[in-house]
């Protein structure tokens, strides 16, 4: 019984860990792993999406739906900015840091101007379970299984859909892309909007876990950083099993060592990886296959 | 009569404004220098803050200044930013020439801007509840530290649930500073700590932590949590079903996270404070009422906003018996009298001559599975008395310096 | 010489270049519909930029282009491609890294509304794409990513291919198979084909042919010239 | 002594052979041009001798020392020079500066002075010394490449497409150039499609097919050679 | 305005004609040459030397402030700018300079010059640890956006790990580290001096300082640009693989110029520490590590002059706003940094120049 209490404990801290980084690490695998867009605004789609959850739902509409709107408002915020901004910057990929980064200030900014300092919050749904003498909250559990969900949906998506065979061509060779007939200023918009709405999905999700201030995406942006770049650009192969892998540390080390060692494991592990692999994961995983 | 803030322009200064001589006539307003985050990470936390002093300041004009002189607040956004506030403390102490500062909240805030007004010899406030330990001349504190809090807390949480207690704390200065108060005392109380875990600041996901603690299975958790990422930690404890209760010297009384967090993440909860709005005296409930009336929006009265509120009197109340003067050492004769107390929304505190710390009032709030708060326990006068016990005597020498109990300054 | 009087393409004094520097001067041609037409000249004389400015992958800066009797100089290319002109790059560029199925996928862009999509014919042409449908196309060989080009192309049932040196890098058996499924598209399909080329083989194919060097249009070769092999490579400079 | 050799040099990529032993060799003051089809390997089998790509398997030999271990910048030193088929040129900086970058690795002072002006005037661009080499044509830009290549005073100068895109002036014009500095001793391994020009400068010629070499001879040797014309051209008659 | 551009066809062939010093700094690799420009550039030292004479004591010592920032930025515009390498972790040389600093001087105190040798030793750590990190990057052939990456993880894995350092058992000698409150405690700047050290506060002795030291460094860096060496960093930007052809060893250089920008971040770090007698990790986290990166970007990378002014005109704004600006500062803030970025991509300070040049050249056409 110890074992199987063991067991579970284990794969509860790396399911919560692999949530996490997977959700929040999506959207910014699409637009800097597959366009290649340093984008620091990433933090700001994930507070739209968690505000307008909360917004939502506090008004009464069923939370999944509330969810769904968050991700679709950050979504659109993603096209819209992606319109006026953001595809000036395809062929100077060092300066969306600026650009996004000025981006960021302005939607926190605005965010505490406009609705204060902080919104109270909702209550984290479908209680709690319990193995052995632990007790272990039900929601955790869904947002592992929306992760995966999410991972396949986008696998579909990218590989069988209209949409995301476009988008793939567009993001490997824009020009053949054209020459095909894809409207390729319209797939990046699509892609880039796909993210933001990926990101606001992420907000929308964490949203009832965490506090509600303009601030919140911060808390987010250095883990999918780190997922995206270990996993390199390929949104399934690379973000999924970069996921893992760190998930495996980060549950590890925080459960030695402490919080502390799980946050710095994370960091050196990038390094490393980075070091060994230029390519990320992804690159490594395709160079095998080839 | 209406207070002024003043966002200056450049004025065309002179040579003269170089030196630090202050000769204001009878006549000119008394400036106070306001340097508190209204944007960024702690905004949510720290704008009542201004709010508090606006309305002291509104009220002390209204009934006639200080020693007959106009209050004008000189406030400035420090962006939750450390360089802010050095940047912005030279000018407030240098260009604005302001009597006195009330600045600051984060503790590296504190510290980055300690230095300057050392270096100006300036008299700065800080209003905030802290981890203790700064013995420092141009410094006064009207904040609670951790003896306030926990040595009354802690014993009284011990008796009402059993002896073991594990502690998770940010992992920087506060947290380490305050569960080494939680160890001491728990400790001097015969209890154990059965786990200590730290978190970095930022850190908002803690299933991990909330494991641990649920291995070891104390009898309440003592959570020293900063900032909006880690008050997370309440909602996904719940979620959980963790069900201990908790206890906390930082929580519910600064960033409201009863009302926050919906209801019942933050049940079982105590907390001791030396003010929060549901303080249910005669004098809490007219400040409420004062403060909500001026700022129908303001999200919450927190401690913080209550010790600004008391330092705008208790400055007054020192310049007057200076007869009218702001310079420091004039106004530190008037601490080392050791009666600068002032009758409050949190009853009666008093300024320590040796730490210049205020005693503290301190509530034991509960927080019930409603969010509504009730008050099982008062302790009245409660001295900060560990930086006097232990050496620090501002009356005889002035160190600058900030200590902690591994480190205390009789060392 | 046009086998048909209505002219599919018509290029009418075309310059377009990179930069400052000019690589097509003034350049004219016609193609006719159901023709095969092949340009060909030495490597760098502006095959390639030929191609890509036909496509609008390059802007040209004077000149007309007309497609079916419309001019689509100010087109984008995907606008152009969605008239019906399918373009098989020097270097096939198909995507590498997406399976021969997805990249037969992307050709469906070109499908003119309400026609079916008839991966039969394709794999009847092809049957190695049905074969290897989920294998990556960065994996296959050269010739094997030609035949996958002019497939993806096929898909969208153009009017109009543009091949940009379809037996580049190519071995002479597979260049020969290339030659015959682009007659037989022409046949059977009843598509026009214009292709750039210097090699003898694919240029035999061409019912007629234009040389080109130096970034213009020197000479028009009829079908009966191009038979000739030692005035081929007279032109071909060999 | 060889100037250039190589041993048994093999290179595949993913499988793909770009490169198959491969035994090239070349003497001092030779002009030599490898020929082939597209995708033939020729601008692989540069990339080996400058050490961009390192080989599967075999040896490369400068001046019969072995270079096959050393990076790009050290064969450089040993006297290999390069003049790539885009044109490689620091197209923000002005053309003097170009020169400069080439030169001051080994000449200081007056004599590097001297020796841009020399080089500037041999491939006659001393009057767009103050030019951005980006706003050169198309052929200025060649030109100044193998200015740049010859400044570093190379015994050997790899030459990829020296003439594309220029006009036959211009191609008229490089060849001469080619020649004035073989005659001062610099050998040259240029990889060409214009056989005109080939005839104008090669002593010797290399037919490289799929990795292979398929032939070496004299330009009339190898215009004589049925089954090099088969392979360039591709040829009707040869039914399976 | 003319004379703020870039040198062109008849300068660089002149050049040969100036003496040897005047090549130096005069080259192609920096805007600004010819008498107009030098002689602007005396009359600005000039307006530096004379201005604390006419501006409050508040405004010399922010300045001064300012300038202490101004060496980082140069240094990244060195790495950056000129040799194409983006560095997102410049704060972790800063960091460390800052913390040796004061480790240096809390532990043998400010007489006998002592803490012009901490500033040294700072400066040197910042350019070890640059060297270490460079080493592993450039000679791991790392570039690009995951340069960026890299360099950043370099400096929050620092500041986290300092933030949590606040126990007596992180202290180096009398040292403490001090956690997330940060160092206190080291002495400013001191100058020995017959009679008693100078200690320079932010007043003026610190401004003129500091101006000397931005002067030189500044000077310095013009020299090392127009140098060989710095010609073949700008080759290095500009095609790597050309540069690599022509015999430099591109890694070495890319090294050396990561190394001596980050002891201008170290130098940064020291004069900032000093300053504020404060170095805590709030300066080198994910915030603090993007500031420098926008100064320069702002300004206008590829130069140096570009950078300098294009620094100075950033952190002016950026505080000027903050106190005025109350709420909004933030808001306006980023909108600055788009409107920069997509209509002045190369900066601030080159594109006005453009703009102006332009105008000009209208204006000559009409008359």
């Amino acid at each position: 019984m110890e074992y199987i209490h063991f067991a579970f404990t284990a794969f509860y801290q790396f399911g919560d860990a692999f949530a996490f980084l997977v959700l929040s690490a999506m959207g910014l695998a699409v637009i800097f792993g597959m366009m290649g867009i340093i984008n620091l605004a990433h933090g700001e789609f994930i507070m739209c999406g968690a505000y307008v959850t909360v917004a939502t739902a506090r008004m009464g509409v069923p939370l999944p739906i509330a969810m769904l709107c968050g991700s679709l408002a950050a979504g659109m915020l993603g096209i819209v900015l992606e319109r006026t901004i953001i595809h000036r910057l395809y062929h100077r990929p060092l300066d969306s840091i600026v650009a996004t980064w000025g981006i960021s200030l302005i939607l926190t900014q605005g965010t505490l101007i406009v609705l204060g300092s902080s919104m109270a919050g909702i209550s984290t749904p479908l209680g709690s379970f319990s193995v052995g003498n632990y007790s272990y909250s039900t929601y955790r559990m869904v947002l592992l299984g929306v992760a995966v969900l999410v991972l396949i949906g986008l696998y579909l998506l990218f590989h069988h859909t209209t949409f995301g065979i476009h988008s793939r061509a567009t993001i490997q060779a824009p020009h053949m892309a054209k020459a095909v007939g894809i409207d390729t200023g319209r797939m990046y918009s699509l892609t880039f909007g796909l993210g933001a709405a990926l990101a606001g999905l992420a907000g929308a999700l964490y949203a009832p876990t965490i506090s509600i201030v303009p601030t919140l995406g911060a808390n987010f942006l250095v883990e999918s950083f780190v997922t995206v770049v270990v996993g390199g650009a390929d949104v399934f192969l690379g973000t999924a099993p970069a996921a893992a892998t760190l998930a495996v540390i980060k549950a590890f080390l925080t459960g030695w060592q402490g919080q502390l060692m799980g946050q710095v494991g994370l960091l050196i592990t990038v390094m490393v990886v980075i070091r060994i692999l230029p390519q990320g994961l992804s690159g490594w995983l395709l160079k095998g296959r080839t | 009569m209406k207070y002024s803030t003043i966002q200056r322009t450049a004025t065309l200064s002179t040579l003269l404004a170089g030196s630090l001589v202050t000769s204001a006539s009878a006549n000119d307003p008394i400036q106070i220098g306001v340097l508190e985050d209204q944007s960024g990470n702690f905004a949510a936390v720290t704008q009542v803050k201004v709010n508090a002093i606006e309305l002291a300041a509104e009220e002390i004009n209204a009934a006639g200044g200080i020693a007959g002189r106009e209050v004008e607040l000189v406030i400035y956004d420090t962006q939750s930013d450390d360089r802010r506030y050095q940047e912005l403390m030279r000018r407030v102490l240098q260009r604005d020439q302001v009597d006195t500062v009330f600045a600051g909240f984060a503790s590296s805030s504190r510290e980055a801007y300690r230095p300057i007004v050392n270096q100006f010899d300036g008299l700065a406030f800080y209003n905030n509840q802290y981890e203790g330990g700064v013995c420092d001349a141009n410094m006064i504190v009207t904040g609670a530290v951790p003896e306030q809090q926990f040595s009354t807390l802690i014993p009284w949480m011990m008796e009402e649930y059993g002896p073991n207690v594990y502690t998770i704390a940010a992992d920087y200065n506060f947290g380490q500073i305050s569960a080494e108060w939680v160890r001491q005392i728990v400790e001097e109380e015969g209890g154990e700590i059965v786990g200590e875990d730290f978190i970095p600041l930022g850190v908002s996901q803690f299933s991990q932590t909330i494991q641990n603690i649920q291995g070891e299975a104390p009898d309440f958790v003592v959570t020293l949590l900063v900032g909006s990422n880690q008050a997370s930690y309440y909602e996904q404890a719940a979620s959980a079903n963790l069900g201990l209760p908790m206890a906390s010297s930082v929580n519910v009384g600064q960033g409201y996270e009863h009302k926050r967090f919906a209801p019942p993440s933050l049940a079982n909860m105590f907390v001791t404070t030396n003010f929060i709005e549901e303080v249910d005296t005669p004098e809490a409930n007219a400040f409420v009422e004062k403060f909500y009336e001026r700022f129908p929006d303001a999200p919450y009265v927190n401690q913080e906003a209550a010790n600004s509120y008391i330092s705008m009197y208790l400055y007054k109340q020192m310049v007057e018996r200076a007869d009218g003067s702001t310079d420091k050492e004039d106004l530190r004769a008037v601490i080392a009298e050791g009666d600068v107390c002032f009758d409050g929304p949190s009853g009666t505190v008093c300024l320590d001559p040796k730490s210049q710390h205020m005693s503290h009032n301190i509530f034991l709030a509960k927080v019930d599975e409603n969010h509504e708060i009730s008050f099982p326990e008062t302790w009245e006068n409660i001295e900060p008395y560990w930086l006097g016990e232990n050496g620090c005597d501002l009356t005889q020498n002035d160190p600058s310096a900030q200590y902690t109990p591994s480190s205390p300054p009789n060392e | 010489m046009t086998t048909n009087n209505t002219k599919l393409l018509s290029v009418e004094g075309v310059t377009s270049g990179y930069g400052t520097t000019s690589v097509l001067q003034e350049v004219s041609l016609n193609v006719g519909r159901g023709e095969i037409v092949a340009v060909i000249g030495r490597n760098g004389v502006g095959k390639t930029t030929l191609m890509k400015t036909l496509i609008g992958l390059l802007k040209h800066r004077q000149g007309a282009i007309r497609f079916d009797g419309q001019d689509i100089s100010a087109l984008e290319s995907h606008q152009r491609a969605r008239l019906g002109i399918g373009y098989i790059p020097q270097g096939r560029e198909v995507f590498s890294r997406m399976t021969v199925w997805e990249n037969l996928k992307v050709g469906e862009m070109l499908q003119q509304p309400g026609e079916g999509v008839d991966y039969e014919r394709v794999y009847e042409f092809f049957p190695i794409l049905r074969e290897r449908a989920n294998q990556r196309a960065g994996t296959f060989s050269g010739g094997q990513q030609q035949q996958l080009a002019i497939g993806r192309a096929m898909v969208g049932k153009p009017k109009l291919m543009l091949l940009d040196e379809p037996s580049e890098g190519i071995q002479p058996n597979i260049v020969k198979d290339i030659s015959r499924n682009i007659l037989k598209l022409n046949r059977e399909l009843g598509v026009t084909i214009l292709f750039v080329e210097q090699n003898l083989d694919m240029i035999m194919t061409a019912q007629r042919c234009y040389v080109m060097d130096k970034g213009q249009i020197t000479r028009e070769l009829a079908a009966e010239q191009l038979c000739d092999r030692d005035a081929m490579r007279r032109i071909l400079a060999v | 002594m060889t100037l250039l050799q190589t041993e048994n040099l093999y290179k595949h990529f993913d499988g793909v052979k770009v490169a198959q032993d491969v035994n090239f060799s070349m003497e001092p003051g030779e002009i030599r041009c490898l020929i082939g089809p597209n995708g033939a390997g020729k601008s692989t089998f540069f990339k080996l001798v400058l050490g961009e790509h390192q080989p599967s398997a075999g040896k490369i030999y400068f001046s019969d020392q072995e270079i096959t271990q050393l990076r790009s910048f050290e064969r450089v030193k040993q006297g290999i020079a390069v003049k790539f088929q885009v044109p490689g040129i620091f197209s923000e900086l002005p053309v003097w500066q170009n020169m400069q970058i080439a030169v001051q690795n080994h000449l200081h002072g007056d004599s590097m002075t001297a020796a841009i002006d020399k080089a500037l005037a041999f491939v006659r661009l001393t009057d767009k010394a103050g030019e951005l080499a980006g706003e050169l044509s198309h052929g200025e830009q060649q030109w100044l490449e193998i200015g740049m290549a010859v400044s570093t005073e190379p015994s050997l100068l790899l030459l990829d497409e020296p003439t594309a895109g220029m006009t036959p002036d211009e191609t008229a014009r490089t060849g001469e150039m080619i020649k004035a500095l073989n005659r001062e001793g610099m050998s040259i391994l240029a990889v060409e499609h214009d056989m005109e020009f080939v005839r104008q400068i090669a002593h010797k010629v290399t037919v490289l097919n799929f990795g292979e070499i398929f032939a070496e001879g004299t330009i009339n040797e190898i215009e004589a050679n049925e089954e090099v014309a088969r392979i360039y051209l591709g040829t009707a008659d040869d039914d399976e | 305005m003319g004379s703020l551009q870039r040198q062109g066809s008849n300068t660089a062939r002149s050049a040969s004609r100036m003496p040897h010093w005047m090549r130096l700094v005069n080259g192609p690799q920096t805007l600004g040459h010819g008498p107009i420009f030098w002689v602007g550039f005396a009359l600005a030292i000039g307006a530096a030397v004379v201005y604390p004479a006419f501006a409050d004591a508040w405004s010399v010592g922010n300045t001064a402030y300012f300038l202490c920032w101004v060496f980082m930025a140069l240094g990244l515009s060195l790495i950056w700018g000129y040799t194409g390498a983006l560095s997102f972790g410049q704060t972790a040389f800063f960091g460390l300079a800052g913390y040796t600093y004061g480790v240096v001087t809390i532990n043998f105190g400010a007489a006998y010059g002592m803490t012009l040798v901490g500033l040294l030793i700072g400066v040197g750590i910042s350019c070890l640890g640059a060297a270490l990190l460079g080493y592993m990057l450039f000679y791991g052939r790392i570039s690009g956006v995951f340069l960026g990456i890299v360099t950043l993880s370099t400096t929050l894995v620092f500041a986290t790990f300092m933030a949590q350092t606040a126990g007596s058992q992180w202290a180096i000698g009398d040292a403490r580290l001090g956690g997330d409150n940060g160092m206190t405690g080291m002495p400013p700047l001191t100058i020995p001096w017959v009679g008693g050290d100078i200690a320079l506060y932010s007043g003026v002795p610190l401004y003129y300082l500091l101006l000397a030291m931005l002067v030189l460094c500044y000077l310095g860096l013009r020299v090392l640009v127009n140098s060989r060496f710095g010609n073949v960093l700008v080759a290095i930007r500009e095609n790597p693989h050309r540069a690599e052809m022509l015999g430099y060893d591109i890694r070495r250089y890319q090294l050396i110029a990561f190394v001596i920008g980050s002891g201008l971040a170290g130098l940064s770090g020291v004069l900032y520490t000093a300053w504020g007698q404060y170095i805590s990790p709030s300066n080198m986290n994910l915030a603090a590590a993007a500031l420098p990166i926008i100064w320069v970007a702002v300004g206008g990378r590829k130069d140096l002059t570009a950078t300098l002014v294009g620094t100075l005109v950033v952190l002016g704004i950026f505080q000027n706003l903050t106190i005025y600006g109350s709420y909004y500062a933030f808001v306006i803030m980023g909108l600055l940094l788009v409107v920069v970025v997509v209509y002045l991509p190369e900066g601030l300070i080159p594109g006005l120049v453009r703009l102006v040049s332009r105008l000009r050249k209208r204006k000559e056409g009409l008359s």
